[in-house]
């Protein structure tokens, strides 16, 4: 008896020790998590606002333009913070009731972000089709990080005064969409000629086209890795991501 | 846009059509690298600002910053650390490796520019050969004076610093 | 001795739930801090560069001190959060409230915290009563968050147009009072029946209502850590909320 005490008590600390591992890992990519979100837009916002103090006087909308891309920013991070606390959450086993499990879950969290995108001061118009079904774990949460980016960089390269548009499309596939139309500068020539299913980066017409960035990339492999895929089209004032997920496996 | 990208040529310097007055003789010639095109954008005109000095080109990630730094011979280049390709560190190491600065007509010196000084990677750019070292907090006015110092062969780094290394 | 085995083994799982505990409890309170710290300063900003989108296009000074002002704000929160992620590191589970970021001890701090507001263009009107006294530092890191989320929410979901009204009263307990006006969409029916203690949440009215903001929750979190209360109120056109602490314990 004292050795199946022994056993169990053994059993329960391993347990508590992965648990206390997990923990930790959480925390730091948490951090990890901030320092990049908060201190890369910090930063931009510091040298745009310090360069403001040598722009010249007698051209105001050049000043001006400089807030409105500080505004933008600030905008920006706060969507991406908020995010990364609602995934800090949602991954916390003891977290509250809203990330019960439960067929409830799904459409909630992905509510959530719709619901920071319209709190940054975004009009976000969506619609709804087909019959809404619990996720398996895996593609639920490559359903939240994906739809996560594609409205982050909505409302990063996207016009701010016309809406993003957000359909969820349930099918034999789960298709998540945003729209955004591109801002002035940034037309980009009509894509309609493009091969069907061809996955191309729109913008890459002469338009400084952000060649850093990791978000189409990332989710690309994040929608590989279930076998979905994501979907790119561009018309001359829009631009529109796809992320198909097959729901029915 | 970034003018000073395209094909190879003779040096670009200044600026035309943003108004930036044409660098006078001896104006030290600064790198920009940073993924972040706001941020960069930021830094120039700063930069430009400063008597003596102005930016020669920009670069988005470590590979763009060799061959911008082999096309443009900059003497002071401004590197962020994390950047996805090849980061700070490694660019710096590159571009400061004794073979390849043996070739130089004028000494090429690095200052890491770091978002926060809780990244060992500004100690490891350091022990590459980077001169200096300073925080993206850094002032205008700082930021002038590192670049003025190092381009004199001195080294500077961010106050309170030191520990770090 | 099997009798002594099993005590250690449960002496040993009681420490292991223990650092579980306390783990969790620095998570959520990382999580906590950089909510207010980073979504403070990131609200500041915006609202900063958003009025000065309104300034008069002739007068580039003007402009240039908004400008000027963000740079301190980005330059001090960038600061801020260093601080969060240093406390992060530590090992010591204790570090992050023993090293609460921002100065979070006294008076000056919260001071400090109106000026801020007041730099992003808000009008602040501040009352004070009772007798002022020293805080020990657990109550004055909570005292400082709270107003800090408090200001937030009132700089992001008030007014822009009329003043915010802050009072500062000291007594058995600290009251801390920051009132709103709320924006004209969003008109909520008069709470005057709410059962007095009543800690709901106004603006239910079928006006839209971000469920997922982690603002109340956290200060309802915190202040409860020291046995404090948050308290809420609604009039139609207003919105209160009131900080409890007991400085007498
Ligand atoms: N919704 C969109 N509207 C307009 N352009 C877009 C949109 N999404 C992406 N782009 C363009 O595609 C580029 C690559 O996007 P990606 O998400 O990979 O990088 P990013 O958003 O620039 O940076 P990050 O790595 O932070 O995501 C962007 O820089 C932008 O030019
Ligand atoms: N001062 C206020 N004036 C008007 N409405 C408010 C105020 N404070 C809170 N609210 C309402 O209560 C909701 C919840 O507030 P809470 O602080 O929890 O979340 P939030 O501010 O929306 O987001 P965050 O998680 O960033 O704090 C807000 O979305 C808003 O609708
Ligand atoms: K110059
Ligand atoms: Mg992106
Ligand atoms: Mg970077
Ligand atoms: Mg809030």
């Amino acid at each position: 008896r004292s050795s199946q005490e022994a056993a169990t008590a053994a059993a329960t600390r391993e347990a508590e020790t992965a648990e206390l591992a997990l923990l930790r890992g959480r925390q730091a990519r948490l951090a990890a998590d901030v320092h990049d979100v908060v201190g890369h837009s910090l930063a931009v916002i510091l040298a745009q606002a310090e360069s403001g103090q040598y722009l010249p006087d007698d051209d105001p909308a050049r000043l001006k333009r400089t807030l409105a891309v500080i505004a933008t920013s600030a905008r920006t991070s706060l969507v991406d913070v908020r995010e990364v606390l609602v995934a800090t959450r949602a991954e916390d086993p003891m977290a509250s009731a809203a990330t019960a499990p439960g067929p409830g879950r799904d459409a909630a969290a992905l509510d959530e972000l719709l619901a920071g995108a319209r709190r940054s001061g975004h009009e976000v118009v969506v619609t709804e089709s087909g019959h809404p079904q619990p996720l398996p774990p895996d593609l639920a949460a490559v359903a939240y990080r994906v739809l996560q980016e594609m409205l982050t960089n909505a409302l990063r390269h996207g016009r701010r005064d016309t809406p993003l548009l957000v359909s969820r499309c349930w099918d034999e596939e789960l298709r998540l969409t945003v729209t955004n139309h591109l801002p002035a500068g940034d037309l980009v020539p009509a894509t309609d000629d493009l091969p069907p299913g061809e996955d191309r980066t729109p913008g890459a017409s002469g338009v400084p086209v952000a060649s850093g960035g990791q978000g189409l990339d990332g989710m690309r492999e994040r929608l590989s890795s279930v076998d979905g895929r994501l979907e790119l089209a561009a018309t001359a004032t829009t631009w529109t991501a796809t992320a198909v997920l097959p729901v029915r496996r | 846009m970034d003018r000073d990208r395209g094909p190879a040529g003779p040096p670009v310097t200044g600026h035309p059509g943003d108004g930036s007055p044409e660098p006078e003789e001896g104006s030290i010639r600064v790198l920009l690298v940073d993924d972040q095109e706001l941020f960069r954008e930021g830094v120039r005109v700063i930069v430009d600002a400063q008597p003596g000095m102005h930016v020669v080109g920009v670069a988005a990630d470590g590979h763009e910053a060799v061959r911008q730094a082999a096309r443009l011979q900059p003497d002071v280049v401004l590197m962020d650390l994390r950047m996805p390709g090849l980061d700070g560190v490694e660019a710096t190491r590159r571009l400061l490796a004794p073979e390849l600065a043996r070739t130089r007509a004028r000494p090429l010196r690095v200052v890491v520019l770091t978002t926060f000084d809780l990244d060992d990677r500004a100690a490891t750019a350091i022990r590459h050969g980077a001169s200096g070292f300073l925080l993206k907090t850094t002032t205008p006015v700082q930021l002038r004076d590192a670049i003025r110092t190092v381009h004199t062969g001195n080294a500077v780094l961010a106050p309170g610093d030191l520990a770090t290394l």
